[in-house]
């Protein structure tokens, strides 16, 4: 379904993605681990079109992502729920997940913002207050809800986790297992490694802006070097 | 009785015309956090294209309807050519882009118009209406008129419609605008259509009162501006209730204290105003946590 | 032992929300005291209160035996108090060696005009912050992104710069709100080694974490929120017992896996 | 070739001012080196704009005494912008020939500088005369807070005692307000206003002139010079100008000067071509650069040399010009040279300018 | 010996202030470097407001009036020396700003653009109104200074531009020596540190609302020096001085030559200064290329002029 190959990215003249290959394929879910710096974010962005891409190619239900601008990617199904949450601070909880759902004026709107409730009930209780004002998890959960009106058909998830109480992070894990269920594909990058890699199908391995090792979840769970390096077991 | 009635048609005539202006500044401010300090020019394009249009015989209704189409077009172009490549600049860059912009603006007015001053028939006669003793001109009637259409059509904009929605988001966040699929692009082309749209409203409406001419922007400008601090920025409602204070305050200073002095009653109000409420009357406070 | 922290009955509302009510609990020097609690539990507006960032709606807040509710933050951080941000704040523009130079400000600040006339004293001000700020970033792994600027850092190098901007006040009492968010697990032990260090010089820390492993791993003493109210308090063991923290917040899973 | 630089407001605030001083340079010098110039040599003239700006103004003049090497300097629409190069010229002694109102510039006398307007308080002084002819001795002003209105509001009321006139209500606006109706207001109902005076230019006075019969107030309404051109009739609207007296030059009534009258020579010559030139109705502003010229051409002629001091001694020795402000006559202790017979009591009727009397 | 950036500055700056002279071709081009150098100094100012501290001035040609009315007023009112009536001069704008800073230096933004602006317009507005003072529009004359008279009488004859030229130039490295000193000292980071994040810079100790009082007046200072040496310079003022557009060029040339650095702020100044006199031939389109070359500047160099050129030069060096 989504496929990178020889990805290149810089930062003004500091290359930090030096050629990645991946491939996500439909209906998997796939996680990318790596430390601070190593280059996730960096990846995710080039994916969801926020950031250049200096070489390489990203190709998306067998098209070309080249050239297709941000705000076109969600049309074709690939959505980002970013990095530091990136919500509309100064809207609502509702307007935030109406957004969400730009693309799209139909009924089944309404249907998902109930769903997004349920999933998320203090999301309910908030829905008329500016997100600004929600705590950092529950913009975080936010994030997620919105990121899922958009009826993505791949999901960029980063950090998914970050911030919030074990209760609600073995949730978040929950809906993403759940989201295979209903056929969208997951491209997963989290710090909580070994959460990720317990649902995931596949994994990344990610080393200063190279892949450095990639498998089964279950193979790199249980490899010795992953458990030290990253699980810290 | 009769004077202070006097008194306050003066100032709604006035506070109609900054109304207008700072209501142009709020799409594009929501939709990009920059103040466009061209804002006025859109108004004096407003005024002068209709006149060079009527002059040339073309009916006045005509004559005004083409301003308001070629002026948001040259807002359009403005966005086009000098904020949409500056994209990713610092505000500040963004503000000076607008100054630059105004005083291209009002040197090819100058070029093309010539320096004279300008203007042309009022809509409905100048027979004052005679209210309580005091009078005020039909003219003053469209101008108020404009500015309270204009308000609730924004208003209904902001609040009621996904594109009015869009707008706030690209403001607020840009990058997170992208990733919903707002194309965000687009949102600014409409922003800048819109502001130039109902700045050359404004000129129409007002400038069988206020006379026209290449330079008469930057007043716009910054009355308007300072309408729409005080209101707050961004939001009609504050545009127009600033638009209006500021009349107001000026024509009663100049009625009671001292017409010397009463842009400088007008400031002190301001001044006044953001010490209690540094969001202006009616602005929103931003709600960043930490 | 006197506390060096107390919180008495430290409330505040937002539109009719009570995000923190009644909450008290005191913090020791040298010990490590975690607040944790679900999401929207108050554990921000918490810190947000006791640092003079908001100005609590009830209750008292006592540092060292002197009232210091609503004080404004800067005269807190005179005071020996130091924190870090949820949602980062960090000087963007400027360079992280910069970043983690003003940490120091309290000790390098001196008289405006010395510093416009360049005068010895304000050199040497600036320069014995530098070489403090330098030791700093090598303590939290920074070192050789001293002179990078420092919002092009990653979101986890980020969350270290913060913490050695905090530590550059020499605070007597440190607040870390979620130190380890957007660290892996092998990160987060650096981390942990890090504050444990820190509170062994004697500094009381104040803690906000999800990451339980973390928190059960070095806390003295725990204190429970949840919907603003202080639901339980005490050592890790029971805390981590207690059925309604679980059930508030641990969660029966989480609880089971670290248990 | 003579080398003579203008610095003039083309732009800015003082435009109204600058504008056709600007165009009647050029035209002017243009006319001259047709005809061969003077002495044989040819004008070359060296204009900038200074926009009002007296900052900009003092580095035009030093640089087109320094750098273009200019044997004379016309120029300084405003009175700020002459005070800023009369300074200069003053320094480098160069003739410095001002545009602009303000008696301060010739008085005290100073060597090099002269100036071609009459001044606000000859203005005053004319309009007074008038009133005190109707039997006026109360009356209320409404001024522009620019240079222009300020100054004459200041010269009107430090003489409007001479004529046995007080001044009941003293009211101002800004140059770019929309609405005077409130300043007007409070002078209608001042106890025992006669007339109202309006010193200004620009949209200004066209606004209190509409405004004014909006509250259909009917006390006679004195402008000023300021906006003696046909251009003002325009904006107010000839209904609501009807009645406007005011202080002119000869220019705008060319067409009904006896044919006797020593300046109307110039002034048709003048009129037709620049109106010729321009596609603009002349004004009285245009006229002062005209003058300028006239005075500064008429002493090189006679001097037989374009030496700064000789030009400046034959400037100051010009006798009997007639331009189209006045007739110039200067002295070393008068460099203006005009007096009050300069200026013609107009009044608006039907949309046309006539003369009172 | 490597230099610091800001010896690199001010060398460049001295180099640049002794040599143009060698080609100048007329007295004229002395008179354009000491406005040049009198609009670095006010610019300079703005650098250290907007620059370091991030907060917006609409209204800092209000203190280039109280400088430049205070060399007009002082020595005919107070019988004070022109030196001593600049020297007045800034301290009253120091204390105004203070006072005035205090409010308004609470808001953000625009906001503060707004109350800035009307601060601006106040000054102006007496300036203006209160014509048995200060002249009104028509403006008022300002005693000499009286040094180069001294110098000439010492031997060194100056004409009145290369007098101004060098004393200018003098007083802008000066100025510059001072911005440059405070870049990074401890106070200029703290300056640095609000813009990036008032929160943070308060729990780090800083006094938030007192360093940026502190950058105001010290912003305060440069400008109100810098009007006094234009007056003094021109030996006659007029309200412009103080007006709105005034203030709006100064923030135009920081901004335009790159308010984060000394260097490029003056830089600013000078191409901005510059400009007009070189638009000069093109008389009817000046406005029209005015703003062109700002929006030009702007969309291709956003972080103006130097900085975007040297990081330019600099990236194809590598
Ligand atoms: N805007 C930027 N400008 C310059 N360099 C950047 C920028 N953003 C990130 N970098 C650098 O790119 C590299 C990769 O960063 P990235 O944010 O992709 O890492 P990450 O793997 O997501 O790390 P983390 O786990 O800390 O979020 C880092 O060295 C970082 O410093
Ligand atoms: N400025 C504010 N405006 C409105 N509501 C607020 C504000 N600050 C906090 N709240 C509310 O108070 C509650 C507590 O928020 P707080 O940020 O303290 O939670 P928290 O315990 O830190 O949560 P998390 O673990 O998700 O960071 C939340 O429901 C939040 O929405
Ligand atoms: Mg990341
Ligand atoms: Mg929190």
């Amino acid at each position: 379904m989504l496929t990178v190959e020889g990805l290149r990215s810089r930062y003004g003249r500091i290359e930090v993605l030096h050629g990645i290959d991946l491939h996500v394929d439909s209906g998997e879910i796939v996680t990318v681990v790596g430390a601070n710096g190593a280059g996730k974010t960096t990846l995710l962005k080039c994916l969801s079109g926020t950031q250049q891409v200096s070489g390489g190619s990203i190709t998306f239900r067998g098209e070309g992502l080249t050239g297709v601008p941000a705000h076109r990617r969600p049309a074709r199904g690939l959505t980002q729920s970013p990095e530091g949450r990136q919500i509309f601070t100064n809207l609502t909880v509702e307007e935030n997940l109406r957004l969400g759902a730009y693309l799209f004026t139909d009924d089944r709107v309404e249907k998902d913002m109930e769903d997004a409730f349920a999933m998320f009930p203090i999301l309910r209780e908030k829905r008329n207050l500016a997100a600004g004002g929600l705590s950092g998890g529950q913009q975080q959960m936010l994030a997620m809800a919105r990121a899922l009106m958009g009826r993505p058909s791949c999901l960029l998830l980063d950090e998914p986790s970050m911030g919030l109480a074990p209760i609600i992070v073995q949730q978040i894990f929950d809906v993403v297992s759940g989201l295979k269920a209903l056929g969208v594909t997951v491209l997963l990058v989290e710090q909580n490694a070994f959460g990720a890699l317990k649902i995931a199908d596949r994994g990344y391995v990610m080393e200063t802006g190279r892949i450095t090792m990639s498998g089964a979840a279950a193979d790199l769970i249980a490899d010795p070097r992953i458990r030290e390096a990253y699980l810290g077991i | 009785m009769a004077e202070l009635l006097q008194f306050l048609f003066s100032g709604v005539t006035v506070g109609a015309v900054y109304a207008l202006v700072a209501l142009g500044f709020t799409i594009i401010y929501n939709a990009s956090d920059v103040v466009n300090f061209a804002q006025g020019e859109f108004v004096m394009l407003g005024g002068m294209l209709t006149f060079v249009c009527h002059a040339a015989g073309l009916p006045l209704p005509l004559a005004a309807l083409i301003a308001i189409v070629v002026t948001s077009a040259i807002g359009v172009a403005m966005n086009k050519l000098a904020i949409e490549p500056a994209r990713g600049a610092p505000v500040v860059s963004l503000i000076i882009i607008t100054i630059g912009a105004s005083i291209f603006i009002r040197g090819g007015a100058q070029l093309l118009f010539g320096k004279q001053i300008h203007s042309f028939p009022a809509f409905s006669g100048d027979t004052p209406l005679r209210i309580g003793g005091a009078t005020i001109l039909p003219q003053s009637l469209w101008v108020i008129g404009g500015a309270v259409v204009v308000f609730v059509g924004l208003w209904l904009f902001f609040t009621r419609t996904l594109t009015g929605r869009a707008v706030l988001a690209t403001s607020n966040n840009r990058l997170a605008a992208q990733l919903v699929g707002i194309n965000t692009g687009f949102v600014m082309t409409l922003s800048f259509a819109l502001s130039a749209g109902i700045g050359a409203l404004a000129g129409v409406l007002a400038t069988p009162i206020t006379l026209t001419s290449y330079d008469v922007g930057l007043a716009f400008a910054l009355k308007g501006f300072a309408a729409a601090m005080l209101g707050g920025m961004g939001n009609p409602k504050g545009a127009l209730a600033g638009g209006f204070l500021l009349g107001l305050l000026e024509a009663l200073t100049a009625g009671y204290l001292s017409s010397q002095y009463k842009d400088a009653a007008a400031f002190v109000v301001i001044l006044l105003v953001l010490f209690f409420m540094p969001q202006g009357l009616f602005g929103r406070k931003s709600t960043e946590r930490v | 032992m006197t506390a060096l922290l107390s919180v008495e009955g430290l409330g505040i509302s937002f539109g009719g929300l009570k995000a923190v009510n009644d909450v008290s609990f005191t913090v020791q020097p040298g010990e490590i005291t975690s607040v944790i609690g679900p999401n929207g539990a108050g554990k921000t507006t918490l810190f947000n209160m006791i640092s003079g960032v908001y100005q609590p709606g009830q209750g008292r807040v006592l540092l060292g035996g002197e009232d210091v509710t609503g004080m404004a933050p800067h005269l807190l951080a005179r005071r020996g108090m130091s924190r870090t941000f949820q949602n980062l704040q960090i000087f963007q523009s400027m360079t992280v060696l910069e970043n983690a130079i003003a940490g120091f400000h309290l000790s390098e600040r001196g008289p405006v005009l010395a510093d416009l006339f360049a005068l010895p004293s304000s050199r040497r001000r600036a320069a014995e912050a530098q070489a403090g700020a330098r030791d700093l970033l090598a303590r939290v792994g920074l070192e050789r992104a001293a002179e990078r600027e420092a919002g092009n850092l990653s979101y986890g190098a980020l969350k270290r710069l913060e913490i050695a901007r905090a530590l550059a006040l020499s605070p007597r009492i440190l607040l870390l709100d979620e130190p380890a968010a957007g660290c892996n697990a092998v990160e987060t032990e650096e981390i942990d080694h890090l504050i444990a260090e820190v509170a062994r010089s004697g500094v009381a820390i104040l803690l906000v974490e999800h990451d339980m492993k973390m928190v059960m791993r070095i806390s003295n003493h725990i204190v429970v929120l949840d919907h603003g109210e202080k639901i339980a308090e005490g050592d890790p063991a029971a805390v981590s017992r207690n059925p309604a923290v679980i059930a508030a917040y641990l969660g029966t899973e989480a609880a089971n896996a670290d248990g | 070739e003579i080398r003579i630089g203008a610095s003039v407001s083309a732009t800015g605030p003082a435009a109204f001012l600058g504008d056709p001083e600007a165009k009647t340079l050029e035209m002017l010098v243009e006319q001259i080196n047709e005809k061969g110039g003077i002495n044989g040599e040819e004008i070359a003239l060296t204009l900038y704009d200074d926009g009002g700006d007296p900052n900009k103004a003092r580095t035009f003049a030093t640089r087109l005494i320094e750098d273009d090497e200019v044997v004379a300097i016309i120029g300084g629409s405003t009175t700020g912008t002459s005070m800023s190069i009369l300074s200069v010229a003053e320094d480098n002694e160069i003739p410095f020939i001002s545009l602009a109102g303000a008696i301060d510039i010739i008085d005290p006398v100073k060597p090099f500088t002269f100036k071609t307007p009459h001044t606000d308080r000859m203005a005053c002084q004319k309009i007074f005369e008038d009133m005190q002819k109707q039997g006026i001795t109360t009356i209320g002003m409404i001024s522009g807070t620019d240079g222009f209105g300020a100054s004459m509001q200041a010269q009107c009321k430090s003489v409007v005692g001479d004529y046995g006139i007080t001044v009941a209500a003293d009211e101002t606006y800004n140059p770019t307000d929309a609405d005077m109706t409130t300043q007007l207001t409070k002078i209608r109902n001042t106890e025992g206003v006669q007339a109202v005076l309006n010193p200004g230019f620009g949209q200004g006075p066209s606004i209190v002139t509409r405004n004014y019969r909006q509250l259909a107030i009917d006390l006679p309404l004195y402008q000023s010079h300021g906006v003696a051109s046909d251009g003002f009739i325009e904006l107010a609207g000839s209904e609501a100008a009807e009645g406007v007296r005011l202080p002119g030059t000869a220019l705008l009534i060319a067409d009904q000067l006896p044919a006797d009258d020593p300046q109307k020579p110039v002034v048709d010559a003048y009129k037709t071509a620049f109106e010729e030139k321009t596609g603009t109705a002349v004004g009285t502003f245009g006229g002062y650069a005209h003058d300028a010229f006239l005075i500064l051409t008429d002493a090189i002629t006679r001097a037989g040399s374009a030496e700064p001091q000789a030009i400046r001694d034959t400037i100051e020795a010009t006798s009997g010009l007639a331009g189209t402000t006045g007739v110039y006559t200067m002295s070393p202790e008068d460099h203006l040279g005009l007096d009050l017979s300069a200026f013609r009591m107009l009044q608006i009727k039907g949309g046309e300018w006539t003369v009172v009397e | 010996m490597k230099l610091t950036p800001k010896s690199a500055t001010l060398l460049v700056l001295l180099v640049l202030i002794l040599l143009s002279p060698v080609l100048f071709p007329s007295g004229y081009y002395y008179r354009v470097g000491a406005l040049i150098f009198v609009n670095a100094i006010a610019v300079t100012g703005i650098v250290i407001l907007t620059g370091y501290a991030g907060q917006i001035s609409l209204g800092h040609a209000g203190f280039a009036g109280i400088g430049a009315y205070a060399c007009a007023l002082a020595p005919v009112h107070l019988g004070l020396h022109p030196s001593l009536a600049l020297a007045l001069g800034a301290i009253i704008s120091g204390v105004i700003a203070f006072l005035v800073g205090r409010p308004i230096l609470r808001l953000k933004g625009y906001y503060l653009g707004v109350a800035t602006l009307g601060f601006g317009i106040l000054v102006s507005m007496v300036l203006n109104n209160e014509r048995q003072l200060t002249g009104g529009p028509d403006g008022m004359e300002v005693p000499d200074l009286g040094l180069r008279g001294l110098l000439k009488d010492a031997g060194l004859d100056l004409t009145n531009g290369q007098f101004w030229y060098w004393f200018c130039g003098l007083a802008l490295i000066l100025g510059a020596w001072l911005a440059l000193n405070l870049y990074n000292s401890p106070t200029g980071r703290a300056l640095r540190a609000l813009h990036g994040s008032e929160v943070a810079a308060r729990t780090v100790g800083i006094d938030v609302a007192r360093l940026k009082l502190r950058a105001f007046v010290i912003s305060a200072v440069y400008a109100s020096v810098s009007g006094s040496l234009l007056a003094l310079q021109n030996k006659f003022i007029t309200p412009d001085v103080a007006g709105f557009m005034h203030s709006i060029e100064m923030v135009t040339m920081a901004v335009l030559g790159g308010v984060g650095s000394i260097l490029g702020a003056i830089f600013g100044a000078a191409v901005l200064t510059l400009l007009p006199q070189v638009l000069t031939v093109f008389a009817e389109y000046e406005q029209l290329v005015l703003g062109l070359v700002m929006m030009l500047v702007m969309i291709f160099l956003p972080q103006g002029l130097l900085p975007s050129i040297l990081r330019k030069i600099r990236g194809k060096g590598e």
